[in-house]
């Protein structure tokens, strides 16, 4: 067991450090040169003095510095937390950049996807049940997993704020809000994050409502269902076992859709303007900001690959198969 | 008298027509009697097992009678079948091993699966752990999940759990066929084992090997194209089998213990006939050596001397 | 774990239950020519199946057909600005605010949108299959590998990748963002299938294949993958719905080819020319609403042909 | 019923976790956050955009990116300019005037004071000054021409020259250069300090002051009104109405335009595609009522990379100049929001300097025919598909680059695409972000961009100084600020430099210098100015009126941008009035 633990640990490690010096070669494979970005808004007159500063530039981003002495010192000042300088907010240091961005998208990421996880699959598991909801509920989850995160954004952005104007366009908060823990600022940062919700929330409920019930119908036609039935098991009790079984691929499902969303935020927080990660993504990608987009991938590896260790593990305690099959030597 | 089924017809329903797999079936189990079903594979042996306890989603009861203990079984009935699964009469499916629940523990499963049948696990449980011995489980069985368990003790398993509420009717479907000789010996020993300690009254064993059979079987029930061939006492069906068709069954046997399996007999020219639309009378004539004119019609399963019936024209004047 | 101590041939022909795809009947009837004629029995009868290959065929019709009787080219500004849809000079879904001809941009969205979906999805799930089997065959170092090549995959935002990639190709096709599309977007499907292979080693008709001496490779085509072949079959058509989605918000990001338009990039740029507060609707609804086709109708089909194929869900 | 119970766990736990991130969200409010639960008081709040795009990058009025409004309503100048009337006014600065031929003297208004309660003295101004020795500054050319020390005598501070002051720069200087605290800046002690200089709440003697409780570098930047500002007091400028100014952070035109719509914002100044709808429909007004609608910031142009061929041929230009249809581009793709640009490209606010006979002599327009036949006489072949070859028969395909996103440009040059092709001049897009446009610019490795360096200022120099700057520098940096059309012209930049260091009571010597840089420019037609970018600007009436407008007397620019507020941005501020409470404030 600890073995296994101790051997998952390092995979993780070296998935970790595989990732992270890719994500670091990125800036490095980029064409352009961030400091020109700099120099330009600086806008010195007098050439020679330009190439002075710029030098000086190249020195305190290390970028005058051999690639494998960069990639050494990128590690060091990891191990610091330094996740270095944006070129295009300059002179603010990249993680408070994070620090700024990371509450929004969580605020929006942790309900929409845990609760779309826990309401779809029990839709899904109610639509197994009844042939009628598996009629009527299922087509909708069919078309809400087929919507484009942003299109549905788009959509709800277009009925409800610009059309009916019952909800805000945008911003994670009305302008003239003064910030503080009070109910008005609670319920006006709330009513921001309703649509970017929504929009998060709803693509992905339909997702996890159609597995659930696919996976159940599997389950509830499996030799154990089977055998229960033939010796007068009620109902009731298979499909309590089949619920549970296929709950289990659902959680490895959940570690996945961690991973993935985050693009499904970006295109979200795009539309509604709203503060967080994807937004901060966007504007580093279209302007090339290396070290923030650095940053910001570095941040959702770490989340992507902790969430997906913490999933092995519930699997591990969940699901005797892996966790038999593992003690005895993890090869099945 | 354990168990009376009176031509009982169990058709498969199939987009071209029904395939008769059980086409007109009769015969008894005396009380004790553990009676060995036999015959090629799709010749409807496993469909008539089925057909006592679990009619499934394609199977269609089409007309007979099936009696345990004298009380009659709604097997056309899914809901009215529950009463008597598993109490009355209950399986050792093909599956067992896949038949437990992977994620949940044998003794957990077992006791939602009794109490579900409102019987309270703490009744059975010292029974259940009994049982297990018997068959070389150890107690400790009951904490664990079906992977830490090897195929041959799975099946053990499901044997105890499938006889745990003492049925009168035990059907075993091709029980043995996936272990090697030793344990097939084995299992075939606990089964008479559990028909002598009276954990059922009575078996039907379903399968291809008729020299299990002649370990455990009083009887011997030999189908063939979803008719009764020929029933009688176990050294007889081996000893003198008197339908043609038997004959050639035993002597197509090179030795005991080794299995014919899924090839066709091969002393036999040609293949049994197609369970659709099937042809009158004896359903084996086209390949018999002593077919004749009589055998246009069917053969009736009369009774040749007691405890040994058969179902042709050309034997036993 | 433990293989059965010892296995008969008799099993594999009679059990029944491998592999979702053998429908329990008896012997006579598991013959291919009936099974296939079965599966499409069944098939012409599921409603699913139908509607969603009816909508996705007509959908494919139209990206066909569609820039044949496009009037203008998609990025033509010749056209009045912002017009509705009208019948006058083949502005049939309008024009943008720029004067460009919706139609023309739709249909030429809609091939791409295909496009994407075959090539990204297609790679996709040949790169899934291979890592998929390997993994959940040979199982122990191996596996962990593969997973640890599946995770790197999975965890690098894609993005960023695409984002090199776009800083070197100064003129981007639709046919890099597909190939991209599909070297990134494999890793669920590999898990997938290592899943299902994983469970299907554990049968006893492969453990009897090992015993039997056949290589790996055979075991894998030969037992695994006909077993699966259903499944696999499925698992492409949600990859080729997931390459659409993805490419819409590629595109949607500005990650998009540079050279011709998308449905992605008709979102991307109706927002941008404030299409929403314009209410110029012709011109984001449409877009939106064929991928949700497109890929809806996918799902759809795909439930169907899980029932078509798998006798034992046909109840439902 | 294990399951049962374990079910509601869950509910439990991810209702939990809802619970928590909801909070977390709120957590960002915090950061900083006051205690009390009102809002900003709409009606005395003006809330504008437009003109800060990512996260607020902080107080530093060396770098851009700073918050919106700062340099104007916080960091003063002392001088500001009015484009509008081409006159200077005298802010911080009581009197500006050359006092000699190498002397520049400024005397400082007095009574005015820091917003730390410090008096705002001529030492400041020179301690201001003297933050160009550093190289960071972008004035630290002309500090190079100083004779030091500063001359400081009380309120007026006397700047003498080594060489011929460069009259313009050092005016452009005089009222772009924000008045930062000594307090404050006495930190900055190096180059690099100068670029990393943020103070957590800049001390001026502007009307405003940094409330740092409703700051958040992701979203906005809130300006509260002061109790005393000089100006008023003094009364120079009437006080602001509004008691708040916020500044929102730009997400997208689209949001913005929205918030316009709803009335979340007051002023925008985006460039909002479409909006001259709304202005007909009277929802949102703009400077003028109808096209062009907005007054123009600068000037796009096309820039050859006049080092290649062909475009290092003049009549190569000037037939790719003549075979574009701007008409197109201001019609289709800004919907008349930008006004054509003139053959010179000077903005209409140098119209004085425009000789309407040299512009009838070497101006071009739009006729891709005779460009064509141009360039064949001139000896350009055709290829095989029509289209214009080198005179050596080679292929002709030249690359195209506008940043990506830029949607109004993207469009601009697929329309200037399609219109060389009449002209048989091949053409393509690339595609690039800003940074790799900008330093493929920069280092010359381009064909043709489209570009607009230069804002509107208080003299054509800089237009110029844009174009013929020299030398050109070919290592590291490559082009920084100009010239990135590496059009090499020494008698032209000789001019330049000559305007540069004319004085400017010499107005008939400026006049005939730009009458021969406007010549340069149209014969050899080192770039080709395209349209007039606009001064974007939105503005609603809901809860403010007065705005600026073309006719009457508030001729004003209403906008935010950097370097805008010194002109008559503030004037905007200043003057409207609240649609709520009694005028004024």
């Amino acid at each position: 067991m600890l073995r296994y633990l101790l051997r998952k640990l390092l995979i993780y490690a070296l998935t970790f450090v595989a990732a992270v010096t890719i994500d670091w070669g990125i800036p490095h494979l980029m064409p352009g040169n961030p400091v020109l970005t700099l120099m330009g808004r600086i806008q010195i007159q007098n050439p020679q003095v330009a190439q002075h500063v710029y030098a000086n530039y190249m020195r305190s981003f290390n970028l005058d510095l051999p690639l494998w002495k960069q990639y050494y010192y990128f590690w060091v000042s990891l191990v610091h937390g330094d996740l270095g300088t944006s070129i295009l907010q300059f002179p603010s240091p990249v993680s408070s950049i994070i620090l700024h961005a990371v509450p929004y998208t969580l605020g929006l990421l942790i309900p929409a996807t845990l609760l779309s996880w826990y309401v779809g699959n029990k839709l899904g598991a109610l639509a197994a049940r009844r042939k009628v909801l598996d009629n009527t509920l299922l087509p909708f989850g069919y078309l809400l997993t087929a919507t484009p995160y942003m299109w549905l954004a788009i959509l709800m952005s277009f009925l409800f704020a610009v059309t009916w104007q019952v909800l805000p366009v945008g911003f994670a908060y009305d302008p003239t809000a003064v910030q503080g823990w009070t109910w008005t600022f609670g319920l006006d940062l709330l009513r921001h994050w309703v649509l970017p919700f929504l929009s998060l929330f709803l693509v992905a409920c339909g997702g996890w409502a159609i597995g659930m019930r696919n996976l159940i119908i599997y389950e509830l036609e499996s030799d154990y269902a089977h055998y229960l039935e033939s010796l007068g098991a009620p109902r009731k009790l298979v499909r309590k076992y089949a619920f549970r079984n296929a709950l289990l691929p659902q959680i490895t499902g959940l570690a996945l859709a961690l991973g993935a969303v985050i693009a499904g935020a970006l295109v979200t927080e795009i539309v509604f303007s709203y503060p967080g990660l994807g937004y901060q993504i966007y504007r580093a990608i279209t302007n090339e900001d290396y070290f923030v987009i650095q940053g910001i991938f570095l941040f959702i590896i770490v989340g992507v690959l902790i969430a997906n260790f913490v999933v092995d593990i519930v699997y591990m305690i969940v699901d005797p198969r892996t966790r038999i099959g593992m003690q005895e030597g993890g090869q099945a | 008298m354990s168990l009376a089924v009176d031509d009982l017809q169990v058709y498969y329903r199939t987009l071209r027509g029904d395939v008769r797999a059980v086409d007109g079936v009769t015969f008894d189990i005396a009380d004790g009697e553990i009676m060995g079903l036999a015959g090629e594979s799709g010749c409807g042996k496993s469909s008539l097992g089925n057909s006592l306890v679990y009619l499934t989603g394609r199977m269609k009861y089409v007309g007979g009678t099936v009696d345990l203990d004298g009380t009659k079984l709604p097997i056309w009935d899914f809901e009215a079948m529950n009463e008597h699964r598993f109490r009355h009469i209950s399986v050792i499916p093909q599956y067992a091993m896949s038949a437990l629940n992977p994620t949940r523990k044998i003794g957990a499963m077992t006791a939602d699966l009794v109490g579900s049948r409102g019987v309270p696990y703490k009744h059975v449980a010292g029974e259940f752990i009994r049982r297990l011995e018997l068959v070389g489980l150890s107690k400790d069985v009951l904490g664990m999940y079906p992977i830490e368990l090897s195929g041959g003790m799975k099946q053990r398993a499901v044997m105890v759990v499938s006889t745990l509420l003492d049925p009168s009717l035990l059907i075993a479907d091709e029980i043995t066929s996936a272990l090697d000789v030793s344990t097939q010996k084995a299992v075939a020993e606990m089964l008479v084992e559990f028909r002598d300690r009276g954990f059922v009254k009575s078996m039907v064993v379903i399968t291809h090997d008729i020299s299990i059979l002649y370990q455990v079987a009083d009887t011997i029930l030999v189908m063939y194209a979803g008719h009764l061939v020929e029933k009688a006492p176990a050294d007889v069906i081996i000893g003198a089998p008197s339908h043609p068709y038997t004959r050639l069954l035993i002597s197509s046997l090179p030795e005991v213990g080794v299995r014919y399996t899924e090839r066709r007999l091969h002393g036999i020219p040609g293949t049994p006939p197609p369970l659709l639309a099937p042809p009158e009378g004896c359903r084996f004539r086209d390949r018999c050596p002593l077919a004749s004119a009589k055998c246009v019609k069917r053969p009736p399963f009369r009774e040749l001397e007691p405890g040994h019936h058969v179902a042709c024209w050309e034997v036993g004047g | 774990m433990s293989v059965p101590d010892r296995v008969s041939t008799t099993t594999v022909g009679d059990d029944l239950r491998i592999g979702a795809a053998v429908p329990p009947a008896p012997a006579d009837e598991a013959k291919p020519v009936s099974g296939l004629r079965e599966t499409l029995y069944f098939a012409v009868r599921n409603k699913k199946l139908i509607f969603g290959l009816g909508v996705t065929l007509s959908m494919l019709a139209i990206a066909i057909v569609g820039p044949y009787i496009a009037r203008h080219p998609p990025l033509d500004y010749g056209g009045q600005l912002s017009v509705p849809p009208t019948t006058r000079d083949g502005y049939w879904l309008g024009t943008t605010l720029l004067g460009q001809d919706v139609f023309a941009q739709f249909v030429t969205g809609l091939r791409m949108a295909f496009v994407v979906g075959a090539i990204g999805g297609g790679i996709a799930a040949i790169i899934g299959m291979v890592v998929g089997f390997t993994a959940g065959y040979r199982g122990g170092i191996v596996d962990e590998l593969l997973n640890m090549v599946t995770n790197v995959v999975l965890v690098i935002p894609t993005f960023a990748l695409l984002l090199v990639i776009a800083a070197y190709l100064q003129v981007r096709g639709i046919m890099t963002e597909a190939i991209f599309i599909g070297l990134t977007s494999w890793p669920w499907a590999a898990r997938a299938v290592r899943a299902q292979t994983f469970s299907l080693t554990s049968r006893d008709f492969v453990s009897l294949a090992r015993l039997s001496g056949s290589s790996s490779r055979q075991i894998i085509f030969r037992e695994i993958a006909p077993n699966m072949s259903s499944y696999l079959f499925m698992m492409f058509i949600l990859l080729f719905g997931g390459a659409i989605l993805i490419a819409a918000t590629l595109d949607f990001i500005g990650l998009g080819p540079s050279n011709t338009i998308s449905l992605g990039m008709m979102m991307q740029l109706s927002v941008q020319n404030a299409a929403l507060q314009l209410h110029l609707w012709w011109w984001f609804l449409p877009p939106g609403l064929a991928i949700m086709a497109i890929v809806g109708s996918l799902y759809v089909m795909n439930v169907g042909l899980d029932e078509v194929f798998n006798p034992r869900l046909r109840s439902m | 019923m294990v399951t049962r119970r374990r079910r509601r766990a869950v509910g439990w736990f991810l209702s939990a976790v809802g619970a928590v991130a909801v909070v977390a969200v709120f957590g960002t409010g915090g950061a900083g956050a006051t205690w009390q639960a009102k809002s900003y008081p709409r009606a005395q709040t003006l809330i504008t955009s437009g003109t800060q795009w990512g996260n607020i990058a902080g107080m530093n009025p060396y770098v851009g990116n700073n918050a919106a409004g700062m340099i104007g309503l916080v960091n003063e100048t002392l001088l500001r300019y009015d484009p509008l009337h081409n006159t200077y006014i005298s802010w911080l600065a009581k009197s500006t005037k050359w006092s000699g031929p190498k002397q520049y003297t400024v005397v400082v208004r007095s009574g005015v004071k820091w917003s730390d309660g410090k008096v705002f003295t001529g030492s400041d101004v020179a301690f201001n000054v003297n933050l160009a020795r550093f190289n960071t500054s972008r004035w630290n050319n002309l500090y190079q021409n100083l004779k030091l020390p500063i001359q400081v005598k009380g309120n007026t501070v006397i700047f003498n020259f080594k060489g011929t002051p460069n009259y313009v720069q050092w005016q452009n200087m005089i009222w772009n250069m924000p008045m930062i605290s000594p307090v404050q800046g006495k930190t900055i002690k190096t180059a690099q300090e100068l670029t990393t200089y943020n103070p957590h709440n800049p001390v001026g003697t502007g009307p405003y002051k940094l409330d740092t409780s409703g700051y958040d570098v992701t979203t906005r930047v809130v300006w509260a009104k002061r109790s005393h500002w000089w100006a008023s007091d003094q009364g120079v400028a009437p006080s602001p109405a509004p008691q708040y100014i916020i500044d929102l952070v730009n997400t997208s035109n689209t949001n913005s335009l929205a918030a316009v719509l709803a009335g979340v914002e007051d002023l925008n100044n985006n460039y909002l595609p479409g909006v001259n709808k709304l202005v007909d429909s009277g929802k949102v007004h703009t400077f003028f009522p109808k096209a062009p609608y907005m007054l123009s910031a600068n000037t796009a142009w096309l820039e050859p990379n006049t080092a290649r061929v062909p475009l290092n041929d003049p009549v190569f230009r000037r037939a790719l100049g003549m075979s574009i249809d701007i008409n197109k581009i201001v019609t289709d793709d800004y919907q008349n929001l930008v006004l054509k640009a003139s053959p010179s490209g000077l903005l209409p606010t140098w119209n004085k300097y425009v000789n309407s006979k040299l512009v009838a002599k070497y101006g071009f327009k739009f006729d891709p025919a005779a460009a064509k036949s141009m360039l064949l006489k001139a000896g350009y072949k055709t290829d095989s598909s029509g289209m214009i070859a080198n005179k050596d028969g080679s292929k002709i395909d030249l690359a195209i680059s506008v940043p990506q996103g830029w949607s109004d440009w993207e469009a601009a040059r697929d329309m200037i695409i399609a219109s060389a092709k009449q002209a048989g001049i091949r053409i393509h897009a690339v595609v690039q972000g800003y940074p790799t446009w900008q330093s493929d610019r920069n280092t010359g490795d381009f064909d043709l961009v489209i570009d607009n360096a230069y804002q509107i200022s208080d003299s054509p120099w800089t237009y110029w100084n844009g174009i013929f700057h020299l030398p050109i520098i070919t290592t590291g940096t490559g082009q920084t600020f100009a010239n990135y059309e590496r059009y090499t012209n020494q008698s032209a930049w000789n001019l330049t430099q000559q305007l540069d260091k004319t004085s400017p009571s010499d107005t008939t010597t400026i006049a005939s210098l730009n009458n021969a840089l406007e010549t340069v420019l149209m014969k050899d037609v080192p770039m080709i100015p395209l349209w007039y970018n606009g001064i974007w600007a939105q503005m609603t009436s809901k809860y403010w009126t007065n705005w600026p407008a073309a006719v009457g007397a508030r001729q004003y620019i209403p906008c935010m941008w950097n370097g805008y507020l010194q002109m008559t941005g503030i004037d905007t501020i200043t003057h409207i009035k609240s649609t709520r409470t009694a005028a004024g404030g």
